[in-house]
């Protein structure tokens, strides 16, 4: 085994085979090793949210990533491969260079599945919206989807005033007894005021000097999206036309979780708010 | 900047001296040297490690005579000093090299003896056997032997035994004394598968009480009938020099023809096999006889003018006889062709000095005096009687006693009875002692000679194994290697010889010698031992004996120390005690000189031919049940856990309680090899394991003998079927063949 | 599925293992005379078990040799899932090896004196290390347990795990390369055995190629098969249509390749090795029951026909002829390796020499079935509890 | 110590062998082979010198049967058992040719013993346990084996140990041919065992190995026992390479 241990010897074979063993052992407890000392040193330096992120985004399944360009029509077929961060993503800015003009003209509100979007906002995949103030901050609040699934889930627990938020980070969470939903942040930025469902936003962010909100939903791509999203919550649902109706007469119930206590909503909620 | 040492520097300091120690060699070495530790440590396996001898590395060696059987090999025990506990333990036993006897050689029971001091079986106090007759009980030994006595007083209308199956021991002499001084004491031989006794030499050759041994050595032809004689039958030296004989000496290359039904590991081995039906080994024998005297290859005039019966009488003569016996008759009795008879017989006469030697199997006991008269008789033909290579009379070995020469003195002595000649029913107490003859008998064959109504047996024995199990008393003598005794001429050697079973290890406590016994006992009964010996020790009547083999001055002396041989005239009387007690051995080189005397071919008294019913045949539905098992079987000496090797742990012998059957023979009884069986006869049925082999005799049930091998956990007292008690036991206390059933258990 | 009822599933498994460890205690304690091998039979059912998990958890590094190195990322879909059915076979494996040798606390005597010609030490070397990769591999799926990744040290734990993973895969494949090489050479090296014995190419008989192309085979189909059971189970569809697919194109053309090399090797060793050792290589086909029967078996009835099936069916036959397919091949591996471990054994090898059998006994069977209710448990308990499906929501739509 | 290369071996004539097993009881006895429990059978026992009995496959009465004592063939090139063990527990003495188990350092796989094509290496599946205190009469030379580890005849290595001292003591280099003798050797009552250096052209086991009589067991396996048998039946020759399955295999001793 070593050098020094009784029976060892210099022949090639047992030279060869030893090397091959103690390079495979440093390969395996090296690469472990390095996992830890990268994994000690994202706790201390705080990429915790990015990473939570980054691990909650991964295990989306390939349907809740498809990019936001598909909804536009601009391209046929992608997946996000980005954690819909396009303020950093190279389609996103080509695409943009093209097609600036299209999203600006949309002005008009619709309302699929009796779900108002307004048109003044831009919203996060994560079900949020998020508007901007005339003095600089920007509002967020649930989208009408987030806000009927989380209708009965319990209180929100947002964060104090002066805390600093991130793109996709966790915004603030919905507690119902053990469980907890996120919802995620749609900005970065400090936080201003709070609110809740009564005062119909959530947080009032300050998103300091260079707010880039270029990764947010607007104009023509929100619809399909939203379409897009029913579908994704019918499929959890697991509605197949005979039993599940999400919608009442084409409207969207306004406590659908009440309405089927018998599903695993905590799954649902996790998928629908993107988090794995 | 602060000089505080904080936890995490702690932590950073242990933390790395822990990465550092790795690269340092003392991990290594840690596991190294634990690797050596766990590769000497017993931890947390070998309980037994400990108790290892913890030898000081002196190692002697002592020599000692065997007396596991009577075939009296000389011993070395190979002996290592105990630091521990200050004594000497046997580590070791080979034969003594050079020795006359035992040629250097020990058998497998031999080799192992030096366990049987710690022999599971091995009983420490004198026990007595439960109300319940299952178990024993410890009982004190005065007790024993006021009961015994008691026993002997009130056996008003039974006789008192002693049953010896080593006999013409000093402690043989001891005990004949002491049953001569009681009024109904009988002194009883039971049968072996070596021993030629004098009622069988006296009937046919009249030599008045001659004692006979075989010479093989010097045979050109042995005729062996049923007789292990490459099993373990007769002295290891003998067996040495007989597979000597059988590869070398050119044209007077030993030739051995083995005639029994048994595919027996001698017959397996010998040159020839003849396998005759069960039972009808007699019938050729006397087709042998047919065709010596009818192709006239044997000296007629000589035969007519030495014997009584040959032929001419009105009556019945042995030629007569065998006038019924023609190999063509006999071919259709013994399934073996007529040529291949006559064949047999023309060989055995050409290739002279031929012998034919009966003894029997162990396990199935001696041939009927009837069929030992029928053997003999074909020595007589053979002219092997007295001659080289033949069947050759032994000078007498001297007993201990001063009147005890010639003949058994009746006035001091019990005389020598035979097993078979004691009544049934009638002993009355029966002493069994220890030693072992090599053979076994079936309890029943002394149960049917013991007082239906009452009686007592006491066994005088280290173990309980063999016969001692079913006494009512036993009085543990101390085990080999333990007890000082002697060694006279083993049953079937031709020439007489003495060797002394010198004592090597202290004995228990507990265990009182048979010589202690008799005196007590004879004590208590007030009976006056004869030649004052009631005051000597054991070494003192052996010391009387060898004074008394010097005073004849013949023979050459065996010194084991040197493995040189000295002339005993050379040697004085202290040396040559001095040679036997160093494991040293008398050795007589000279045959008696035969009486001219009338030999007998038939029986005198009935002057009746043989009469024997062979079994039925196989096809008739019966087949023949013989036992089989090799020397010493049944005793401690077998049942020894080391014997495991042989029995259990190899399929080398086949463990008791296991049958072997020819595949056309089982499968016709519907067996399958290595099925449970049932093996029914007259006297009660067994379960067996079966075993199929393709050299069996179709027809026959070879039924192993003995005890299974005790384990290491075997407990006390723990007995075993044995095929034995199955066994149909003849009138005449044979028990060759039984007829039996076998069907699916 | 109900908290109730995925206990009361479990009941029966936890008996049986409880079963089985008072069966290994018995065997640690008391030694090997619980089992009913004996110096013939030095190997029994353990190293067939050993053997056959060790084969069948080759769907692990196989299915991670396609996805990390091959970049075939459909089979990202069951890559979680082999890591978990890897680990169990292999931690099985090797805890019931450690029961299997007599003195269990000198294994890693192993490692101290190795000796590098032995086959044993390649395998105890490189099944070690693999187990310790497949624990590796096993960490972050444990730690992306809902509850666990509250925690902020597992999440970053699991995330940096996630990193090495290609590296991890990597080395994973060259020790299975190895060691399924090694056990099949374990047997091959065995000249007193001409039955087992193949002649080598390089250093390793050819049953060294044999069975890493064999462990290659089983692993996909025993994926397959899981896969399909637990979704029957469960009554989720856990992976797409596709990646069935798929897996039964990968188990039907490998098992496929393996049945020709299969076919050659024993051609020519029925037809050279054999002959030359002077004996004829139909003899070994007569004891009973171990007759030719087995051959034919296990290259045409559990090789050839499900690798076809699987090869050709793949987009058309219904899933339960793929599942039986796959099921076909995975007997097929196994009773390879019976044949080369107890048949190996029954056989004499010397005239004087007997042909015999051995029935396991009690204690062998119960930790033989421990490893399976191990198995079963574990899994159940990571399906529950862990993601071993990423599509199973996706797809879970009835 | 002994500067001579030297290859022990044995030629065991095979028509002497009566099957009586004192090679196996003093192989045993000189080895502190312990004793096999009640439920030990000819498969889990220890025997490291075994006698197996073989025929010719004849139906009675024409069935011959031969006795072969078969201990560990001493393998001289390239023994099966060495290059399987894991770690390095079987050695081969070179100025010997003894190929001697370590059981100190044997973890108890049983690789060798299934590479033996002579089954001539046993298991210790028990504790090694004698009757009470018979474990007192165990041969001082000889350390016990545990539970769990492998054992098989060494060819009664500390036999030459003790030789090799004892000539020490006596101021010579070598010991003397005779003087190193295992002990079933010794013990054989029919001399049917020879032994001594098979590479001393002098010696009766060279001239023994050396006749048309002799053979090994499976010699085309290229093992090179050095264990020779002898026979002058043709049919016992033949069993030595014989394919097992052309004959109807080994016969249990029934006598």
């Amino acid at each position: 085994m070593l050098p020094w241990i009784y029976g060892f010897t210099w022949q090639t074979g047992n030279v060869i085979f030893l090397s091959i063993f103690y390079c495979v052992v440093a390969v395996i407890f090296g690469s472990f090793g390095i996992a830890v000392i990268r994994a000690y040193r994202d706790l201390t330096s705080g990429r915790l949210n990015e990473i939570r992120w980054h691990v909650d985004f991964d295990d989306l399944p390939e349907f809740a990533k498809t990019c936001r360009h598909v909804f536009s029509g601009e391209i046929e077929y992608q997946v996000c491969r980005n954690g819909f961060d396009c303020r950093s993503c190279k389609t996103h800015s080509g695409i943009i260079g093209v097609h600036m003009g299209a999203n600006a003209s949309y002005t008009g509100n619709e309302s699929p599945s009796g779900l108002t979007i307004q048109s003044d906002c831009m919203y996060h995949r994560g079900h949020t919206w998020v508007h901007r103030e005339s003095d600089r901050t920007l509002t967020i609040g649930l989208d009408p989807l987030a806000e009927r699934l989380l209708w009965s889930r319990g209180k929100a627990e947002l964060p104090e005033v002066g805390s600093r938020l991130h793109v996709n980070g966790a915004g603030w969470y919905f507690r119902n007894g053990g469980s907890r939903v996120r919802v995620l942040s749609p900005v970065d930025g400090e936080v201003v005021a709070v609110g809740g469902r009564d005062e119909g936003f959530y947080l009032k962010v300050n998103p300091g000097d260079d707010s880039d909100l270029r990764h947010l939903l607007k104009g023509t791509e929100v619809y399909p999206w939203m379409t897009r999203e029913i579908e994704r919550l019918e499929i959890l649902l697991g509605a197949d036309g005979d039993g599940i109706n999400l919608a009442d007469g084409g409207v969207l119930l306004d406590d659908v979780a009440a309405s089927y206590p018998e599903l695993n909503w905590e799954n649902i909620l996790a998928q629908m708010l993107l988090e794995s | 900047m602060s000089h505080t040492i904080s936890r995490r520097d702690w932590l950073k300091l242990v933390g790395g001296s822990a990465i550092g120690f790795v690269f340092t060699p003392i991990p290594w070495k840690i596991l190294d040297e634990s690797a050596k530790w766990t590769q000497s440590s017993s931890f947390p396996y070998g309980r037994h490690r400990e108790a290892h001898l913890q030898s000081d590395g002196r190692i002697s060696f002592r020599y000692t005579t065997c007396t596991l059987c009577p075939m009296a090999c000389g011993v070395r025990v190979r002996c290592a000093a105990d630091g521990g506990r200050g004594s000497l333990e046997a580590v070791g036993m080979t034969g003594t090299p050079g020795h006359p006897i035992g040629g250097g050689s020990l058998c497998a029971m031999g080799l192992a003896g030096h366990f049987l001091r710690y022999h599971p079986d091995r009983v420490g106090n004198p026990v007595k056997r439960t109300i319940d007759k299952r178990r024993f009980a410890p009982v004190p030994y005065d007790e024993a032997i006021s009961n015994v006595v008691l026993a002997i007083s009130a056996s008003g209308n039974g006789s008192v035994a002693i049953l010896d199956s080593h006999p013409d021991r000093t402690i043989s002499y001891v005990y004949r004394d002491f049953l001569g001084k009681l009024k109904n004491g009988i002194y009883v031989i039971p049968p072996s598968c070596d021993s030629m006794p004098t009622t069988v030499t006296d009937r046919s050759l009249n030599t008045g009480g001659l004692e006979f041994g075989y010479d093989l050595i010097n045979s050109r032809t042995i005729v062996s009938f049923g007789t292990p004689i490459l099993d373990g039958w007769g002295t290891q030296g003998q067996f040495g020099s007989i597979s000597e004989a059988r590869r070398h000496r050119g044209q007077d290359k030993l030739r051995l023809i083995q005639i029994e039904p048994i595919h027996s590991r001698t017959a397996q081995l010998a040159d020839e096999w003849i396998p005759v039906r069960p039972g009808t080994e007699y019938a050729f024998a006397l087709a042998m006889a047919h065709v010596m005297v009818h192709e006239k290859l044997c000296d007629i005039d000589r035969l007519r003018r030495d014997s009584k019966d040959f032929d001419g009488l009105a009556g019945n003569s042995f030629v007569r006889l065998i006038e019924r016996f023609s190999p063509k008759c006999v071919a259709e009795m013994t399934g073996i062709p007529a040529d291949r008879i006559a064949a047999a017989a023309k060989e055995t006469v050409t290739r002279r000095p031929s012998v034919v030697v009966f003894g029997g199997n162990p396990a199935s006991g001696p041939f009927r005096p009837e069929e030992q008269a029928a053997f003999m008789g074909l020595n007589i033909l053979l002219g092997s009687i007295g001659t080289r290579g033949g069947l050759v009379a032994r000078r007498e070995l001297p007993g201990p006693f001063p009147a005890s020469h010639g003949s058994d003195n009746p006035g001091h002595l019990a005389v020598k009875t035979q097993l078979a000649d004691v009544p049934d029913g009638s002993i009355g107490v029966l002493i069994i002692d220890g030693a072992d003859s090599g053979s076994i008998v079936p309890w029943q064959a002394i149960q049917r000679k013991l007082s239906a109504d009452r009686h007592l047996v006491v066994s005088l024995t280290s173990y309980l194994a063999g016969n001692s199990v079913n006494a009512d008393y036993i009085l543990p003598s101390p085990a080999y290697l333990e007890m000082s005794g002697d060694v006279p001429t083993p049953p079937s050697a031709p020439f007489a010889s003495y060797s002394l079973a010198s004592r090597v290890f202290p004995g228990p406590a507990t265990a009182v010698s048979p010589l202690d016994f008799v005196k007590r006992t004879s004590a208590a009964l007030s009976v006056r031992l004869g030649y004052r010996y009631q005051s000597y020790d054991m070494e003192s009547l052996l010391r009387k004996r060898a004074e008394k083999i010097f005073s004849r001055g013949i023979g050459r002396v065996f010194n084991a120390e040197t493995g040189e041989n000295e002339k005993l005239t050379a040697l004085s009387l202290s040396q040559f005690w001095n040679m036997l007690s160093g494991g040293g051995c008398w050795i007589d080189e000279v045959p008696a000189k035969l009486p001219t005397t009338r030999f007998a071919f038939l029986d005198s008294e009935s002057r009746t031919p043989v009469n024997i019913t062979s079994p039925k045949r196989a096809d008739s539905g019966e087949i023949a049940l013989m036992p089989v098992g090799t020397r010493g079987i049944g005793t401690a000496a077998q049942s020894n856990p080391i014997m495991s090797k042989l029995n259990r742990e190899s399929d080398l012998r086949m463990p008791a309680g296991t049958v072997s059957l020819n595949p056309v023979t089982g499968e016709a009884a519907g067996l399958k090899d290595g099925v449970k069986a049932r093996v029914l006869t007259t006297a009660g049925s067994m379960t067996v394991k079966v075993r199929f082999d393709r050299s069996a005799m179709p027809g026959t049930i070879l039924a192993a003998v003995g005890d299974l091998t005790g384990g290491s956990e075997r407990t006390n007292g723990e007995t075993q079927d044995s095929i034995l008690q199955i066994c149909k036991i003849e009138n005449d206390s044979t028990w060759r063949i039984t007829n039996a059933a076998i069907e699916p258990a | 599925m109900p908290f109730g009822k995925f206990v009361s599933l479990m009941i029966p498994w936890t008996i049986l293992l409880l079963i089985g460890m008072y069966a290994i205690f018995l065997c640690l304690t008391k030694g090997l005379n619980q089992t009913n091998m004996d110096n013939r039979f030095a190997f029994g059912v353990w190293i067939f078990l050993d053997l056959s998990v060790i084969a069948l958890g080759a769907g692990a590094f196989f299915t991670g040799f396609l996805v990390y190195i091959m970049k075939r990322d459909e089979l990202r879909a069951v890559i979680n899932s082999a890591v978990v059915l890897g680990f169990i076979c292999y931690s099985g494996a090797i805890l019931i090896l450690m029961v299997d040798v007599g003195q269990p606390l000198r294994a890693w005597f192993t490692f101290w004196h190795p000796n590098i010609h032995s086959m044993l030490t390649e395998v105890t070397f490189c099944i070690t290390c693999y187990l310790a990769v497949l624990s590796v591999e096993y960490a972050p799926l444990v730690l992306k347990n809902k509850k666990l990744k509250e925690i902020p040290a597992f999440l970053a734990m699991e995330y940096e795990l996630h990193r090495i993973m290609p590296v991890l895969a990597g080395v994973g494949t060259f020790l299975s390369f190895f060691h399924q090489g090694s056990l099949g050479g374990l047997f091959g090296v065995l000249q007193a055995h001409p039955f087992a014995f193949r002649e080598g190419l390089a250093i390793w008989p050819t049953t060294f190629f044999l069975f890493i192309i064999s462990a290659a085979a089983a692993g996909p189909s025993f994926i397959l098969l899981t896969t399909w059971i637990v979704s029957r189970i469960s009554r989720k569809r856990l992976v797409s249509e596709s990646v069935y697919t798929l897996l039964a194109r990968i188990s039907g053309s490998i098992p496929l390749v393996y049945v020709l090399l299969k076919s050659i090797d024993t051609f020519t060793w029925l037809n050279r090795t054999v002959p030359q050792m002077g004996l004829s290589g139909m003899s070994f086909f007569l004891w009973a029951p171990f007759n030719i029967w087995i051959l034919f078996v296990e290259i045409i009835v559990f090789g050839l026909i499900p690798s076809l099936l699987l090869i050709f069916g793949g987009g058309r036959l219904r899933a339960g002829w793929l599942v039986a397919s796959a099921a076909l091949v995975c007997c097929g591996i196994l009773l390879n390796r019976f044949v080369m471990t107890i048949q190996t054994l029954s056989l004499p090898t010397m005239a004087f020499d007997r042909f015999m059998l051995y029935t396991p006994s009690w204690q062998e069977i119960s930790a033989f079935l421990f490893v399976v209710a191990y198995g079963v448990i574990i899994y159940s308990l990571s399906f529950r509890y862990l993601r071993l499906f990423p599509q199973e929501t996706e797809l879970d739509r009835n | 110590m002994s500067a001579k290369r030297a290859k022990y071996g044995m030629v065991i004539d095979v028509d002497r062998c009566t099957g009586c097993g004192a090679c196996m009881i003093a192989c045993a006895a000189e080895n502190n082979v312990p004793p096999g429990p009640a439920d030990s059978t000819d498969r889990t026992g220890i025997t490291l010198m075994r006698i197996y009995r073989a025929d010719n496959g004849k139906d009675f009465p024409e069935n011959e049967s031969v006795f072969f004592p078969v201990s560990c063939q001493q393998c001289d090139h390239h023994p099966p058992c060495v290059s399987v063990c894991p770690q390095n527990a079987v050695e081969v003495d070179a100025a010997t040719g003894i190929v001697a188990q370590i059981p100190v350092r044997c973890l108890g796989c049983r690789y060798c013993m299934a590479a033996c094509p002579y089954h001539a290496r046993y298991f210790n599946w028990w504790d090694p346990v004698w009757p009470e205190g018979m474990e007192r009469e165990l041969n001082p030379d000889v350390s016990l084996r545990m539970r769990g580890v492998v054992e098989k005849c060494n060819l009664c290595f500390h036999r030459l140990q003790t030789a090799r001292e004892k000539a020490a003591a006596e101021g010579r280099a070598e010991i003397i041919a005779g003087e190193y003798v295992p002990a079933c050797v010794e013990a054989c009552p029919a001399a049917a065992i020879t032994f001594g250096d098979l590479l001393d052209e002098e010696s009766e086991v060279h001239r023994l190995s050396q006749r048309g009589e002799s053979f090994r067991l499976l010699e085309r396996l290229g093992t090179g026992p050095k264990v020779y048998y002898t026979s002058e039946r043709e049919w016992v020759r033949a069993l030595a390479e014989k394919d097992p399955a052309s004959t109807p295999g080994r016969t249990a001793a029934t006598d």
